[in-house]
């Protein structure tokens, strides 16, 4: 990610802008991706990895208001109020979910879940 | 805005069937609540025919992709809903029928039915979809769905994990491709495809490459939605999930799924166009070389994996599963291809021998999956509940020939379909491959997809010989009885019918194929139109979907 | 045999033609060219040579099938090659007319096959018989030989009646046929096929008693022998068809007639190799087939068939289908400078090397094996001295004494069940009924010897002998030849005084039916063959003598032997016309004249070799006949102990066989095995690590495959993240690359895109007014 | 009437009856129907106009597959006319002969036999490239079922080998003959996979495409011919295969592959063919030796044979690869021949395993005894299978060798001839345009030494010699190795070891024998009739070869004279004197 970003500014692109502003919004957004993905890859409790999605989502959203901003139109932010629709959407999905599992093994380990590999 | 509604009255007819569903299934009377088979028949049905009729929305790169692939969702969905009989609703109509008291509240039917038909939907809406949004939409509205159907399918554990990982790792790749379709929306201003597209290749041809920003969306929200098709890298959850899902929604997540993902790869490759040479955009007739590369490597090493990991399995819904990844990879090579030059055939259309590909692995992979749906084991001493279990060991299907043999030949008919045995409509799905590969200079490609081929052999062979050539009983313990549903058996029989006549003249389903591949490039045109359509397509398209959205829940 | 008497008269007729011709003074000039004259016809009848021994072979397989169980298909073989010999007699009457002519009869197509218009592009080959006095003469003691021959078996073969008879005398009949075809067949294409037909015959005869191993055996060898050497000839037709464009022998010996002008010249390096080198191809079938250095193994092992069919096919007809290849494609010899001193002294060697062996053996079918091996060395030095006229005149008077001496070895055999060893019998002339076998094996026996002035082997032979000494290339051939004549009385006299003269005694062979050749141990033989004939004790035995069939036969081949004098006495005698008159006559214009110590070296032969012959019969009279008491032993085995190891290496065959074995079947065997481990470990194995590599590919990633969830998600992170560095890795040089180059497209017609403002970023320009008011706001 | 089309229908229409009919019928339905095929096929050699045999006749056509420009089209010319025959005529032989080896699963067995010749006929009768295709590739599922399912003990794993190996050969051949469709598709603006058409584009090809098409199509060709390094699968699969399904295979399905080399490796890309043809003619020859020395140490009676059919082909792509007339129809004749005698091999060893359950060396010989029927046809199929003239097995063998030995101008002048010296031939008038010559001509030809010391051990072994079979154990005391062995095996075989088979051969089976060894002799001793139907296909290949080899010389002749290169005016030079103009 970091080398992609490098790239992203060497490209000198956008060049007219103060690169301060967008581009800092890019990089929070990118970090919480990628802090959500390496949540989501190391912890092993379900409902956190599940709020790691979400945390991934959001970064999504993140960058989407940002370029919304910067292209001064309001498509980033539609997409946003539908990202978040979604989002609880997943959520209510992911919930029901958990609750039938830790009913099914009274566990949250992701770990327990692994009778079917090969 | 009359426009956008004229193209979306399948997916009304649909949605309009789903209501209906649930509805019906939550009736005492079990003659009514089986009427929700009957009623998401004639929805599909219905859907499908306002598919084939309605007009073409000619603004987007892929015009005539949203017609076949609604049509083609609603044909093998027509399938899959036969293959779905009492895959939700066995236990309970078992426990009804045992003098339980039925409890609308706690009955899955309705829903399951229901998620059936959503999941359809998104997949339709995935063909047609015209704007980021509309497809970000489209592809969780597929996808979200399946996550339930498939923890519900059974009430078996493994149901359940498969649910879990489906859900957890389909959640990632979600966000992947969110994050890309912002990042490509950032690159371009703009969420509607055609714009996107437009604007990505004009920026191509001044400067001779698409741009980093764009190129990041793009390849993020490629390997996002490689989720969907089950490919590398995002392959791993594949067969765990098929494995434990019934195998009626195996069948579904082998076909609808990966529909709607080889529709939004389209469309989003369609944003950077096939118009790349060795001197950038213009000079030939490839993918950036980015992401040529990308789906590339993707391409070789899903088809390789898939085919390879299959080997070795004993469960044919696993050796299935990676079945479905390799052929996952088959299709990517089209994509890879693409178009090719203007007015190209079916022969040398890559998108279009794409297309047709996923018909016949639509319909092939219904007919292998309906040889398993429709056989269960069967615990011989009791009848107790819990004693009725998924077939899914090879060994369990040893000697079918001589007990059914119509489940028999289906199986050797699809799984020599599949391995693309000629006349066989494997073989015509594979052929314009092989040829559009040919035609974009891919020979090594086309090599590697020929040997891969031949290693898939190895265990479509056994698919064949164990059902079909090998004597004997099963070697478990339990009797591997036919399934009560005459239905999903028939799904098979219609496939491998479908498998041999469509391979010996299945002409015009390649024409429909053909035209539906037939890609555009964006125009000056349709700049001009851009800015006068704008405010409709970005305000018209969104509530469309979010009409449906929360509906979908 | 009513076909007896007709036989009978038609021998006569023939005889008397001989000696008419034989009496014709006028005889054909000495021509130098191919000695191939005009083309005449004769009647097609004559086309059913061949065919009417075919027909015999399929009315015994009839009776073979039909188990038949008389005499029957022997009836049938007589008939049927008694008309065939009738016709070959009209034949050479015809032949007769025309001499130094020849006729082709045409019989139907075979391979006819043309696929363009040039020479090259058509291949003919038919069933088409070449007809000259070469053909004639060859034809008259092969048809003649295999009628009386097959009267003699019809009392050999009866123990045999049945299906192993019917056998028998189809194959016999395939032999005559396939001989026809070799002699007559009017290309290489027929005569090939004639020369591998008379190979298959011989194998199948050869293992006519099929549950011997030995005789199995003998058949395969004597086939696989055969091969290579049809390997060479195979490829010499190739090479002719080639060089000459056809495979018909009057259109290559029109084509080879330049060649032979230039050959007379001695401009050998004017002729090309590739024509030089046909006939030393053909040389190495014809050595092949008529058992010659170094493929002469075969023969002395084919004695393990029925006596008829040593007599026949390994004695008379077959073996010297070589002789008739050369002699018939002499012209072709004539044009290679080394092909007939290669010929010369091939045929040397093995006449010296034959005689040696066959001076130390015991079992008296196997010296005349040997005997046979030898002579035909003394033919093909007849031809590669280039005197031409020796080798088929050998040929000839050869035919009948020797199969003459088959016949009554088998006679012998016959009546002893199966006894040959020369050790184990004795004075059978005393015995009651043997006389005929006798006398018959005396005639045979002085023929062979060469005994001067009364035996037409004599002639024959001294002809061979001048013509070496005649020609100052081949005097050391000479020699070579002279101490072989000795040799060969030697051990001719040896069997005679040995078997047939002497004390009377013998003991009876181990078997009925089949003979044993192991002449070296007897006993040993007894206990690995031993059948039913154990329950015969010796006193209970009773050796029985020929019948009426085999006396006729020896009786009428005993006259012939004598008879053959007639055609060979005279230099230009009607022998040497049958020669000239045809395609061999070619030879005749090397006419040599070197002398013999000062002497004409033909008639210095004359004296010598009668000499010698003589001398050789009195060591044999010395060592084996004068005072011997008993039949095992004799004044010789004294002897062989001061000649140290050489007569058990002799007698061993000078290991000949062993060597082979070892240099070339051992190694050929293991070199298979070597093989068939390449092909399982090797070829096999490569195909199977196709196959293996993807199953240890899926080995390797199966365990990522390990079912817990989050180590999916970290894969499939990894995977993506490892896609984009990729990527990333790209597109940084990807800039690099394009900053170097970076000429935007001008001509846009390429692209399907419509030109597009290529300098101009859209964005930049539509973003540019608002950016200022995004700045704002983003404040 | 379509008399084409019936005889491509009828088996299949045969196979749909025997699937619905009941078990004990299917044989006598597929008798029947085999025997009905010759009718269309004597219908066909009536209507076949035999003066004009290189002529596509008969032709037919019909939309299939219209987006592909797939079409279902169908001709023959005098080679398909004669491969159909042999497919013909061994179809009701492979069925009767099946009456006792096949008790079980009857139906499926005759069904797919059936199939399979429609299969077999489909690919010599197609003229659409695709069509082929699909024709050759379909011959692998019935024979697939075939061994797998009534094949010996480790079948299971042959017909996985050999439904993989050819698979995947032909699948590369695909991508070949695929890449010339497009090539033909971009000169015609339209796609097709007719032959001509594709023909057309493939020979417009530079030499570099035309040389990796022609490598593509060699791989899946040399697969199925075998050709030496890929013929491992063969002796697996012969070995494990029914009786029949050896016929088969040996008789008509090796033959797809050399009838491909025919249709597509020659005539599609003749420059490349003709450039590579050395080094296919090597591998031809080392298989000719090589594996004909392998078969010399089998100590299974089939596995020999099976290994005698490598080196046999080996025969045929040298004839092929000679590239003149006599070559090829030598090479066409071969592909007929040694259907007949190796694919009655087949059957008489298939004979011997119903009776005595063996086919090992060492447990069987001298059945000269016990079956001098059996004996007659073995040794006549083994001399046939030897190439003796006078037999089938020896026109080929000796066309093929000629034409490898005469197809080499280029060859001569390599070895000093200089041209002019004799008149006016500037080279041997029986030299002609290829690029063998007769060196491999005479390692080929040591080929014949080895047929004959393997088929003579086979035939010593078996047919000669003292009795000996599992069960008859009265000679058992003169063969003390495995002596013990064999009478342990004799005592539990000695109950069924004929079955309900007698002694020696029945009626049925001399019946299935006898048409092989007539058209073996027929083959033999009159086989002009069939030799010159093969005149006009095979001067047409020849003329187009040369052609384009000529063309293609020419193009790369530079235009110096000065600076050409030492093989190229060679070349042209014998193209030029042996270039007569088109006969046809």
């Amino acid at each position: 990610m970091n080398t992609l970003f490098c790239t992203l500014a060497q490209s000198g692109w956008p060049e007219p802008m103060p690169t301060g502003t967008l581009f800092h919004y890019l990089v929070i957004s990118a970090a919480m991706f990628v802090i959500g993905l390496i949540g989501f890859v190391t912890r092993r409790n379900l409902i956190i990895m599940f709020l790691c999605t979400e945390l991934m989502f959001q970064a999504a959203g993140l960058s989407l208001i940002a370029f919304s901003r910067f292209h001064l139109n309001h498509t980033g932010e539609t997409f946003v109020i539908f990202v978040l629709t979604v989002a609880a959407a997943e959520a209510a999905l992911a919930l029901a979910l958990v609750v039938l599992l830790f009913r099914r093994k009274e566990s949250l380990d992701a770990e327990r879940w692994a009778e079917l590999r090969g | 805005m009359n426009n956008v509604i004229a193209q979306l009255w399948p997916e009304i007819a649909l949605f309009v069937t789903t209501c209906l569903v649930m509805v019906v299934g939550l009736s005492k009377d079990r003659g009514t609540r089986k009427l929700c088979a009957p009623i998401s028949a004639i929805g599909i049905i219905v859907a499908g025919y306002l598919a084939a009729t309605t007009s073409v929305d000619t603004a987007t790169t892929l015009p005539f992709m949203a017609k076949y692939g609604k049509v083609l969702a609603a044909g093998v969905g027509l399938l899959l809903l036969m293959l779905m009989a009492g895959t939700a609703d066995r236990q309970l109509e078992d426990a009804v029928d045992r003098g339980e008291k039925f409890e609308p509240l706690r009955s899955t039917r309705a829903e399951f039915y229901a998620f059936f038909l959503f999941s359809l939907m998104g997949l339709m809406l995935c063909a047609g979809a015209s704007d980021l949004i509309f497809l970000f939409l489209a592809l969780e509205l597929t996808s979200l769905p399946t996550y339930v159907m498939v923890a519900l399918s059974t009430r078996r554990d493994r149901s359940m994990e498969a649910g879990v990982k489906y859900f957890f790792l389909g959640a990632m790749g979600a966000a992947m491709f969110l994050f890309g379709f912002a990042l490509i929306y950032g690159a371009t201003g703009s969420t509607a495809l055609a714009d996107v597209a437009y604007t990505i290749q004009n920026r191509a041809a001044g400067t001779g490459s698409i741009g980093p920003l764009a190129l990041t969306g793009l390849v993020l929200s490629l390997l996002g939605v490689m989720f969907k098709i089950a490919a590398v890298p995002m392959h791993f959850y594949t067969a765990d999930v098929y494995q434990g899902a019934a195998s009626s929604v195996t069948a579904f997540l082998a076909f609808v799924p990966k529909c709607a993902g080889f529709f939004a790869i389209m469309l989003l490759v369609g944003c950077a166009g096939w118009a790349f040479g060795p001197d950038g955009y213009g000079s030939g007739t490839a993918l950036p070389p980015e992401l040529r590369i990308l789906l590339w490597t993707i391409a070789v090493l899903t088809m390789t994996v898939g085919n390879v990991l299959a080997l070795l399995q004993t469960s044919v819904k696993r050796i299935l599963a990676y079945s479905s990844i390799a052929h996952s990879g088959y299709m990517l090579v089209g994509v890879i291809a693409g178009p090719g030059p203007a007015e190209s055939t079916l022969a040398s259309n890559g998108l279009a021998a794409v297309l047709f590909y996923l018909l016949t692995y639509g319909v092939m992979s219904v007919g292998t999956f309906s040889v398993v749906a429709a056989l269960e084991r069967r615990r011989r001493a009791t009848a107790a509940d819990a004693a009725i279990d998924e077939v899914d060991h090879i060994d369990e299907l040893r000697g079918l020939w001589k007990r059914q043999p119509h489940l028999a030949a289906v199986m050797v008919i699809c799984a020599l379909g599949l391995l693309g045995l000629p006349p066989l409509l494997g073989f015509l799905g594979k052929l314009p491959l092989f040829t559009s590969a040919l035609g974009a200079g891919e020979i090594v490609l086309v090599v590697i997809l020929g040997l891969n081929s031949a290693i898939a052999a190895a265990y479509y062979l056994r698919l064949v010989s164990v059902p079909f050539l090998e004597s004997g009983e099963p070697s478990t313990p339990d009797a591997v009885v036919p399934t009560p549903f005459p239905s999903r058996a028939l799904a098979g029989v219609v496939a491998a019918v479908l498998v041999v006549v469509a391979g010996l003249a299945g002409g015009t389903l390649g024409s429909h194929a053909e035209r539906a591949g037939t890609f555009r490039f964006p125009t000056k045109t349709m700049e001009a139109t851009r800015h006068a359509s704008q405010p409709t397509s970005t305000v018209s398209v969104p509530p469309d979907a979010a009409e449906r959205g929360p509906n979908a829940r | 045999m009513s076909g007896l008497a007709g036989q009978l008269a038609i021998m006569h007729e023939t005889l008397g033609s001989l000696a008419l011709a034989a009496g014709d003074a006028a005889h054909a000039q000495p021509r130098f060219g191919t000695g191939v004259g005009a083309k005449f016809d004769v009647p097609r009848l004559f086309g059913l040579i061949p065919f009417i021994p075919l027909l015999a072979c399929a009315l015994c397989g009839l009776c073979a099938a039909m188990k038949v169980k008389t005499k029957l298909p022997a009836a049938i073989t007589v008939g049927c090659l008694l008309a065939s010999f009738g016709l070959t007699i009209g034949l050479y009457a015809q032949v007769h007319a025309n001499p130094g002519d020849f006729a082709i009869i045409h019989a139907f197509e075979w391979i006819n096959f043309q696929w363009g218009q040039s020479e090259a592009q058509s291949l003919t080959a038919n069933f088409s018989f070449y007809a000259d006095s070469l053909t004639a003469l060859w034809m008259l003691f092969v048809t003649g030989l295999a009628t009386l021959i097959a009267l003699y078996a019809s009392e050999y073969m009866s123990h045999d009646v049945g299906q192993g008879y019917c056998r028998f005398f189809m194959a016999f009949s395939l032999f005559v046929f396939s001989m026809a075809c070799l002699v007559m067949g009017d290309n290489l294409a027929l005569l090939f096929l004639g020369w591998e037909g008379v190979g298959l015959c011989s194998y199948l005869l050869i293992g006519y008693f099929y549950k011997k191993p030995s005789a199995v055996a003998a058949a395969k060898k004597a086939f696989v022998v055969n091969r290579i050497g049809d390997l060479g000839l195979s490829l010499g037709v190739m090479l002719a068809f080639v060089q000459f464009g056809s495979l018909e022998y009057a259109e290559i010996f029109r084509k080879a007639e330049p060649f032979l002008a230039l050959a007379r010249d001695g401009q050998w390096q004017d002729i090309p190799w590739t024509v030089q080198l046909i006939p030393i191809l053909l040389t190495i079938g014809a050595f092949g087939k008529s058992a010659q250095l170094p493929l002469y193994v075969w023969l002395p092992d084919a004695m393990e068939g029925p006596t008829p069919v040593s007599a026949l096919i390994h004695a008379a007809t077959m073996v010297t289908a070589g002789v008739y290849l050369v002699a018939r494609m002499f012209p072709l010899f004539l044009v290679s400078e080394h092909a007939l001193t290669i010929v010369a002294w091939g045929g040397a060697l093995t006449a010296l090397l034959a005689a040696t062996i066959g001076m130390a053996q015991f079992d008296i079918k196997r010296i005349m094996a040997y005997s046979t091996v030898s002579q035909l060395g003394y033919m093909f030095c007849g031809l590669g001295v280039m005197g031409v006229m020796g080798g088929p005149a050998h040929v000839f008077t050869h035919a009948f004494f020797k199969a003459m001496l088959f016949l009554a070895c088998g006679a012998v055999m016959h009546g002893f069940a199966g006894q040959l060893d020369l050790r184990k019998l004795s004075g059978l002339g005393k015995m009651p009924g043997w006389r005929i076998v006798t006398v018959a094996m005396f005639v045979g026996c002085i023929n062979l010897a060469g005994v001067p002035f009364i035996t037409a082997g004599f002639y024959s032979k001294d002809t061979i002998l001048g013509d070496a000494f005649a020609n100052p290339a081949m005097v050391p051939i000479g020699w070579i030849l002279l101490i072989t004549a000795g040799l060969t009385a030697y051990y001719t006299f040896r069997v005679f005084f040995r078997v047939f003269v002497g004390p009377a005694y013998y003991e009876p062979g181990d078997e009925l039916h089949a003979h044993d050749d192991h002449s070296h141990d007897h006993a040993h033989a007894n206990k690995d063959h031993g059948h039913d004939s154990h329950g015969h004790g010796h006193s209970a035995w009773q050796p029985h003598p020929p019948g009426w069939a085999i006396n006729t036969v020896l009786i009428l081949l005993t006259i012939l032997s004598f008879a053959a004098i007639v055609t060979v006495f005279k230099a230009d005698g009607w022998l040497y016309r049958m020669v000239t008159n045809s395609s061999a006559g070619a030879g005749i214009a090397a006419d040599h004249h070197h002398k013999f110590f000062g002497f004409d070296a033909h008639a210095a032969m004359k004296v010598v070799s009668g000499i010698v012959a003589i001398a050789g019969i009195a060591v044999a009279f010395v060592l084996h006949y004068s005072g011997r008491t008993s039949a095992a032993t004799s004044k010789a085995d004294s002897l062989v102990p001061m000649l140290g190891p050489i007569p058990r290496w002799a007698q061993n065959k000078w290991y000949v066989d062993e060597f082979y074995h070892f240099l070339f079947v051992r190694p050929l065997w293991l070199l298979s095995v070597v093989f068939a481990a390449i092909d399982k470990v090797l070829v096999d194995g490569l195909v199977n690590v196709f196959g293996w590599v993807p199953k240890a590919l899926a080995k390797t990633a199966r365990p990522l495959q390990n079912g817990v969830l989050h180590d999916y998600a970290l894969r499939m992170a990894g995977g993506v993240a490892l896609l984009l560095l990729i990527i990333v890795l790209m597109v940084n040089r990807g800039d690099r690359t394009s900053a170097a180059a970076s000429i935007p497209p001008t001509d846009n017609s390429i692209g399907t895109l419509p030109a597009a403002p290529a300098a101009v970023d859209p964005i930049a320009v539509s973003l540019d007014p608002i950016r200022a008011k995004a700045q704002e706001a983003v404040r | 009437m379509n008399w084409m089309l019936l005889l491509l229908l009828l088996p299949l229409a045969g196979a749909a009856l025997v699937a619905f009919m009941p078990e004990k019928s299917a044989r006598q339905v597929a008798t029947l129907v085999t025997l009905l095929c010759c009718v269309p096929f004597l219908a066909m050699v009536g209507q076949f106009d035999w003066a004009r045999s290189g002529v596509d006749q008969f032709q037919t056509t019909a939309v299939w597959f219209e987006p592909l420009g797939l079409s279902f089209r169908l001709a023959a010319d005098s080679i398909t006319m004669l491969l159909v025959g042999l497919t013909v005529l061994l179809g009701p032989i492979c069925v009767v002969a099946s009456y006792t080896a096949i008790s079980e699963r009857q139906k499926t067995y005759y069904a797919w036999l059936l199939v399979l010749q429609t299969a077999m006929t489909g690919v010599f009768l197609a003229r659409d490239m695709v069509l082929f295709y699909v024709f050759f590739e379909f011959t692998l599922v019935p024979m697939f079922v075939l061994i797998s399912l009534y094949g010996s003990t480790n079948r299971k794993y042959a017909a996985v080998k050999f439904f993989l190996y050819t698979f995947t050969g032909s699948i590369l051949t695909l991508a070949g003959l695929a890449y010339v469709a497009l090539e033909a598709a971009r000169a015609n603006g339209f796609w097709s996979f007719d032959f001509e058409a594709l023909k057309t584009a493939a020979r417009g090809m530079t030499f570099d495409q035309q040389k990796w098409v022609f490598i593509a199509l060699m791989v899946g060709f040399a697969v199925k011919v075998p050709v030496f390094p890929f013929h491992t699968w063969l002796p697996l699969a012969h070995t494990e295969a029914p009786t029949a399904g050896s016929v088969v295979l040996a008789g008509v399905l090796l033959k797809l592959g050399t009838y491909g080399i025919f249709r597509f490796a020659l005539q599609f890309t003749p420059v490349a063919a003709y450039e590579y043809a050395p080094a296919l003619a090597v591998l031809g020859v080392v298989g000719i030796i090589y594996a004909g020395l392998i078969c010399w140490v089998q100590s299974d009676i089939k596995k020999l044979v099976a290994y005698s059919s490598v080196s046999h082909l080996g025969f045929c792509v040298i004839g092929l690869f000679a590239l003149n007339g006599v070559g090829l129809s030598g090479s066409v004749m071969y592909m007929i021949n040694h259907g007949l005698s190796t694919g009655a091999l087949f059957l008489l060893i298939g004979m011997i395993y119903e009776r005595y359950h063996t086919r090992e060396f060492k447990k069987l010989g001298g059945l000269a005894s016990q079956m001098p029927v059996w004996s007659t046809f073995m040794v006549f199929f083994a001399m046939a299978s030897v190439g003796l003239p006078g037999l089938n097995g020896f026109i080929s063998e000796f066309m093929c060798l000629l034409g490898t030995f005469q197809a080499g101008g280029t060859t001569w002048t390599e070895f000093g001839m200089i041209p002019g010296r004799f008149g006016d031939a500037s080279l041997l008038p029986g030299a002609t345009f290829g690029n063998l010559g007769p060196w491999f001509a005479a390692f080929a030809a040591v080929g014949m030494v080895v047929t004959a010391i393997y088929i003579l051990y086979m035939v010593g072994k078996i047919v000669w010699g003292e009795f000996k079979a599992p069960g008859h154990s009265a000679h058992a005391h003169n063969h003390a190795k495995g002596h013990g062995h064999d009478n342990h095996h004799g005592a539990a075989h000695a109950d069924h070891a004929h079955g309900p088979l007698p002694r020696d051969l029945s009626g049925r089976e001399i019946a299935v024998l006898v048409p092989l060894a007539v058209a073996c002799l027929w083959l033999g001793l009159y086989p002009s009739p069939v030799l010159r139907t093969l005149e006009e296909p095979v001067a047409m290949v020849v003329t187009q070869v040369r052609a384009d080899v000529l063309r293609n010389a020419q193009a790369a002749l530079p235009a110096d004279p000065q600076t050409a290169d030492a093989h190229t005016p060679a070349l042209l030079q014998q193209a030029a004197t042996i270039t007569e103009p088109g006969r046809r």
